[in-house]
């Protein structure tokens, strides 16, 4: 409560300040314009840093899990590695091939960064720290991650290039594909914490928020909702296009798909991008399934009058970001029809599996008065359906690579024949 | 919260048509590909809902799906769906053009198509989204059961895919349909604008509720406030969407195309399920909504017009078709041309004993029968010839005497011949349109039906004067095609002979959809 | 007063409804005609929720103390809803049918689209 | 400036891009191009929604139009264009501006006359149609209020909507869903 209060003295105290350099009383719109732009200058610089020692962090982790060092020769541990890398990205030739669709193509990669940056608006670090609490938190989040879609085709179609159109094809059916069990995993925590806020959901894992209220403690949602915090990380990685997931710009098949074209400061654009929303989904993450910024234990919250919210939030997500470059650094890529397969044969069956369960638990607990105010029952519920879950999951999965095959034996098949006309046009 | 008990008791046929068709998927899905019996299956579904609601036309009217207040569970939202003996009409015409439907393509279907099981499943679907039509109390769903029909309707003549010209007729049908239902839809969020709310009428809820029609009825207040002139112009554009549905001219382009294009048994489909659907919107929208006396001097100039218009394009164009399936199409076109003249004749003095709309219910109960057994012969020709030209019914009475007699009793009756059914359903609506004064419109039609004569003629001057082909011997029909042309004989005769009883159902329908008696006493 | 007349969201929406008809009603390339429609579509749609915002019954209540106006009904809002679904929906059924057309036919152009003609 | 100017001009923008979105698709030449415009114009009706309010609505619009069906056109125009494919001019135009001028002329005079506030207020709702004091208080308890949060908005009430008066819409829907899926697959399936 103090360490609240405290805060939002100091945002008060900003407020007041602006008003005063501007001449303004406290509450005119202008203050809340400069708010919103000092939150978006904060945002851009906090997450501009984040990202150039994210390329570091992945050199150096990857590194290591490869029994390599990483850089290590630009300053201490290669501390100042980013900043000779941007250099040298900013100053190498800046190429557009003779035919492709200048507008198009110069568009795709400048428009594939704002939405990467936009959905840090709704990534919370504290009580009161968000750039903007919408009502739609998570929502936006997503639709506005999705529409990152365009400009990958934009670049596909401008660079007049075979691979880089593979490149955005492939892209683009993965990345429509993931986001329906990604958006479905998460279902089941919005009903949970009955708000798409982020700001809510962070609450809701807390004591005393609407996770209480309705007869759930206040506990993390990965416990609830294990089965979908797996779906929600497989698919999010997905999403963000990352080993093992990474066949749209599989170097091996399609150079480096769609932005093959692409160099220099354009390239760098895609990078950028790639490292924001990477950035963002961990946070995402963990704002979902670990708590957001609310820390393991309610005593480490704060230390005296200041609110430790930004750290946890920052570890958490930092953590996430480490799993993702784990993912790259140990497992190999898949297949592109093993992929579509794997999204819609096994993900979105079992996260519908899992809103069933959580919906199913829920109506039962809310309209059964006996189970009001037994936290642990309703717990050791979802424990139960949980591990029902995933043995599903284990079957489904062995179902799925059982019959991934198929496909090739059906081809051999009517290659030699053997099957009938009308069965292969099917 | 809505009364689930009376969700599952008035809105049994829909969904038993909605297992059913899922249903049948599962079962395709199950035997993995192989010849199964997913037309038995949705024969079952048709006739189950067919029970289903034999059994609700004993029951008293209901609207349900409505909302209730949380304290009290007072009703304060009309129900979304009514299931009153004027839906309960539309239901029996749609599971019935259906199950026909069923019985005469399944042969034709079998070896044309791998995907059975989703045809069927479509289907059933399809007769779903006719039934929400004839109920629907809400303009979200009449919206969405238009749509719902259209969507069906597009992928089932679109379903021969190895067929070039079923994909094409299908994408024409669709073009043509997304954009008169884009401008339906429009129309439609005006009208929501003016009214505040999307239920439609207070319907057999007995608090006064704010609805459509209650907003409507009020027409001093709507003149003051200059709506009339958004009003006039949003039932235009309704009228375009469901005119596109029961292909009135000039939204009727796409369905030329589409008959030819599509596989038989969904012509024979589109030919009357979708008319009588659409049919079943118009006449209650127009009435129960928009009847009130200021507006309906603005639409009623525009459904005479329409009416005039499609007639005689109809026939007109029908008459240089080679295409028997084509010439169907503009024959289809012509008879609801002729079943809106019903509409046309409303609210101004009825024929004895008869409701101009009742005329409209009667010409469309006859249609569906008639033109059902006509195409069942065009299934069975083309199936055997893999063609529906003219050419292909040459010598019919020398190969199968029995199609080539019932082919000439049907084109007869569609012609309005007595003591055929077409005779009564014409006698009708031309009767209602002498009563209401409407001399123009009788005659018009009189005279347009006499066009009709060559073009049918021509079809039966090959069937009976025309040589076979070369190699076309006996045809032989299957058993169930050769049940549906009975049945379609002996509907067509009953009605034609002892129209009582039917005249009293679509009397008794139509009363329903008819505003309550001061209203028309107003006049 | 509201900052905006409910007429300047009328204003755009017909103008959106009208350009995507021309378009419907121009366009040859068959993807061409399914964006007029889109178009239109959307005009449905801002038209239904400035209706809704501008022109739905209004009710009193007391939330927290203090006594509003709200709005009584979603109806606007639903129906937006239910276009943007029914516009998925026809979109897939729409572009399945172009795709299957193209590959039949090897072409979009309706103008070479004439197996079928009276 | 005071912030109903600041709307106005916010709704100006928005309008603009809308409408020059849909320009851009009847002007382009290119059918790819096209299909971005008309992203464009989507964007600007989302702008528009959040300015009218319907937030949920804005979020739907970018998430569908623009991550969706945006993306299954410019699908359909990558499998059926030559990549470099130029649509021709449009045809037919003087015929099209025939039609489509005196109608937007009737819509527009009749959306500029009309007194849009009477379906406002002229039938007051009857009793328990109001909004209970228990929904309004559901509205407000997703996060608890003496922490000083935004209200979640309109999502909560939508759903309740979605359940209860447009119950039949919401499950009839479901239905249309899977047909076109369906459909879908089965024509366009290899």
């Amino acid at each position: 409560m103090i360490a609240m209060h405290f805060l939002q003295a100091s945002v008060g105290w900003i407020r007041g300040l602006i008003a005063g350099q501007l001449g303004l009383a406290a509450d005119a719109l202008w203050v809340d314009l400069a708010i919103w732009l000092i939150s978006a200058l904060v945002i851009l610089g906090v997450v501009q840093v984040g990202m150039l020692y994210a390329t570091w962090l992945e050199r150096k982790f990857l590194g290591r899990i490869q029994d390599r060092l990483g850089p290590n020769r630009v300053g201490i541990f290669g501390l100042l590695q980013p900043f000779a890398d941007m250099v040298k990205m900013l100053t190498k030739e800046d190429i557009t091939p003779a035919q492709a669709h200048r507008g198009v193509f110069n568009l795709g990669a400048i428009l594939v960064v704002p939405p990467a940056i936009v959905v840090f608006a709704v990534v919370p670090v504290g009580i009161g720290l968000i750039a903007t609490d919408l009502s739609v938190g998570f929502l936006f989040f997503i639709s506005v991650a999705s529409t990152a879609i365009i400009p990958i085709f934009m670049a596909g179609w401008g660079s007049r290039n075979k691979f880089a159109i593979i490149g955005a094809m492939r892209a683009v059916a993965q990345i429509v594909s993931y986001e329906i069990p990604q958006v479905l995993s998460v279902v089941g925590v919005l009903l949970l914490a009955g708000t798409l806020s982020t700001q809510g959901l962070t609450l809701a894992q807390g004591n005393g928020g609407a996770g209480d209220a309705i007869g759930y403690p206040g506990l993390w949602f990965v416990l609830i909702q294990p089965i979908a915090f797996v779906i929600f990380l497989l698919a999010t990685t997905a999403e963000i296009e990352r080993t093992p997931f990474d066949i749209p710009e599989a170097e091996s098949e399609i150079i480096a798909g769609y932005h093959t074209e692409y160099s220099g400061l354009k390239f760098g654009l895609f990078q950028l991008s790639q490292y924001f929303m990477t950035i963002a989904s961990a946070a995402m993450a963990s704002i979902l399934f670990f708590g957001g910024w609310l820390a393991p234990l309610p005593f480490l919250q704060r230390i005296g009058p200041l609110d430790l919210g930004w750290f946890w939030m920052g570890a958490k997500t930092i953590f996430f970001v480490l799993v993702f470059m784990w993912f790259r650094g140990t497992w190999p890529r898949l297949r592109s029809d093993q992929l579509m397969g794997f999204a819609w044969k096994v993900l979105v069956p079992l996260s519908l599996a899992n809103l069933l369960m959580t919906g199913l638990i829920g109506y039962v607990t809310q309209s059964s008065t006996n189970l009001s105010g037994q936290p642990l029952l309703i717990l050791l519920f979802f424990a139960v359906a949980n591990a029902l879950l995933l043995m599903a999951t284990l079957w489904l999965i062995g179902w799925w690579r059982k019959n991934s095959e198929r496909p090739r034996i059906r081809f051999e098949q009517a290659a030699a024949g053997e099957l009938p006309p009308a069965e292969v046009a099917a | 919260m809505p009364n689930l008990d009376s969700i599952l008791i008035h809105f049994s046929p829909e969904l038993v048509l909605a297992l059913g068709a899922l249903v049948v998927l599962l079962y395709d899905i199950a035997i993995r590909g192989r010849d199964g019996r997913q037309a038995q299956l949705t024969l079952v579904a048709l006739v189950l809902a067919l029970g289903a609601t034999f059994w609700l036309w004993g029951q008293p009217p209901l609207a349900i799906f409505e909302a209730r207040g949380a304290a009290g569970g007072a009703v304060v939202r009309p129900g979304a769906f009514i299931s009153d003996g004027y839906t309960h009409f539309f239901r029996l015409i749609g599971l019935l053009t259906t199950l026909l439907v069923v019985l005469s393509g399944m042969v034709y279907l079998r070896g044309r198509t791998p995907f059975k099981g989703e045809f069927y499943a479509l289907l059933l679907c399809a007769v779903m989204a006719m039934n929400l039509m004839a109920g629907a109390n809400d303009l979200i769903v009449v919206a969405l059961a238009i749509e719902f029909l259209s969507i069906t309707s597009y992928v089932l003549t679109a379903f021969l895919r190895s067929d070039p010209a079923s994909i094409e007729a299908g994408l024409k049908y669709f073009l043509y349909g997304s954009v008169t239902s884009a401008a339906m839809l429009f129309g439609i969020s005006l009208i929501y604008g003016v009214a505040g709310t999307t239920s439609l009428t207070p319907a057999y809820a007995p608090e006064a509720m704010r609805t459509v029609a209650g907003v409507l009825a009020e027409h001093d207040t709507i003149a003051v406030a200059g709506l009339e002139s958004v009003l006039l112009p949003a039932i235009m554009l309704v009228l375009a969407g469901v005119g596109f549905k029961i292909a009135l001219v000039p939204f009727h382009q796409w369905s030329p195309d589409a008959y030819e294009g599509a596989p038989t048994p969904v012509t024979a489909f589109l030919s009357v399920g979708p008319k009588a659907a659409g049919f079943a919107v118009l006449l209650r929208l127009m009435t129960r909504v928009f009847g009130d006396s200021g507006l309906m001097s603005g639409w009623m100039g525009m459904i005479g017009l329409i009416a005039i218009l499609t007639m005689v394009l109809g026939n007109i164009a029908a008459l240089t078709q080679s295409n028997v399936k084509r010439l169907m199409a503009y024959s289809s076109i012509a008879q609801a041309g002729y079943m809106l003249v019903g509409l046309a004749a409303y609210g101004q003095g009825q024929l004895a004993g008869l409701d101009p709309l009742g005329s409209t219910l009667l010409f469309l109960l006859a249609y569906i029968f008639t033109n059902l057994g006509a195409f069942a012969i065009i299934i069975a020709i083309d199936h055997a010839a893999g063609s529906s030209e003219l050419e292909a019914f040459s010598g019919l009475m020398k190969r199968s005497p029995f199609l080539a007699i019932a082919l000439a009793v049907f084109l007869f009756s569609l012609i309005g011949i007595p003591p055929l059914s077409g005779f009564v359903g014409k006698f009708a609506v031309f009767g209602s349109a002498v009563a209401a004064g409407q001399i123009p419109l009788a005659v018009i039609g009189v005279l347009t039906g006499v066009i009709s004569v060559v073009y049918y003629f021509r079809i039966l001057r090959e069937a009976f004067f025309g040589q076979p082909v070369e190699g076309a011997g006996r045809l032989t029909v299957a058993p169930s095609l050769t049940f549906v042309v009975a049945v379609a004989l002996v509907m067509t005769f009953a009605i034609g002979l002892a129209p009582g009883a039917f005249v009293d159902m679509a009397n008794q329908a139509a009363a329903l959809i008819a505003p309550a008696g001061e209203m028309l006493a107003g006049h | 007063m509201p900052a905006i007349p409910v007429w300047w969201y009328l204003m755009v929406a017909t103008g959106l409804f009208s350009i995507g008809l021309y378009a419907t009603l121009t366009r040859r390339n068959a993807v061409n005609v399914l964006m007029g429609v889109e178009l239109m579509l959307n005009a449905v749609n801002l038209n239904a929720v400035a209706l809704w915002r501008y022109a739905s019954p209004t009710v009193s209540a007391t939330v927290d103390g203090q006594s509003v106006q709200l709005l009584s009904t979603l109806d606007g809002q639903v129906f937006a809803i239910f276009v943007i679904a029914l516009a998925a929906a026809e979109a897939a059924v729409g572009l399945a049918l172009i795709i299957a057309v193209y590959r039949s036919r090897r072409t979009v152009e309706l103008e070479q689209l004439d197996m079928l003609q009276g | 400036m005071s912030p109903l100017l600041l709307q106005q001009i916010a709704f100006m923008v928005l309008a603009a891009i809308s409408l020059s979105g849909a320009w851009g698709v009847i002007r382009a030449h290119s059918v790819f191009v096209s299909a971005l415009w008309l992203i464009l114009s989507f964007v600007g009706v989302a702008g528009l929604y959040v300015m009218l309010e319907a937030g949920f609505l804005a979020v739907i619009q970018v998430l569908v139009y623009v991550g969706a069906i945006s993306v299954l056109i410019l699908f359909a125009i990558m499998l059926t264009e030559d990549v470099m494919g130029q649509a021709e001019p449009a045809s037919q135009w003087p015929l099209a501006v025939l039609i489509v001028l005196p109608f937007f002329g009737m819509l527009a005079k009749a959306a500029f006359t009309a007194d849009w506030q009477l379906s406002a207020g002229s039938v007051a709702p009857p009793e328990g149609a109001s909004i209970s004091a228990e929904t309004a208080k559901l509205v407000t308890t997703a996060i608890p209020a003496e922490q000083g949060f935004r209200l979640p908005g309109q999502v909560v009430m939508l759903g309740r909507s979605l359940m209860t008066e447009h119950l039949l819409a919401f499950e009839v829907v479901a239905v249309v869903l899977l047909v076109a899926l369906v459909g879908a697959i089965v024509i366009a399936r290899d």
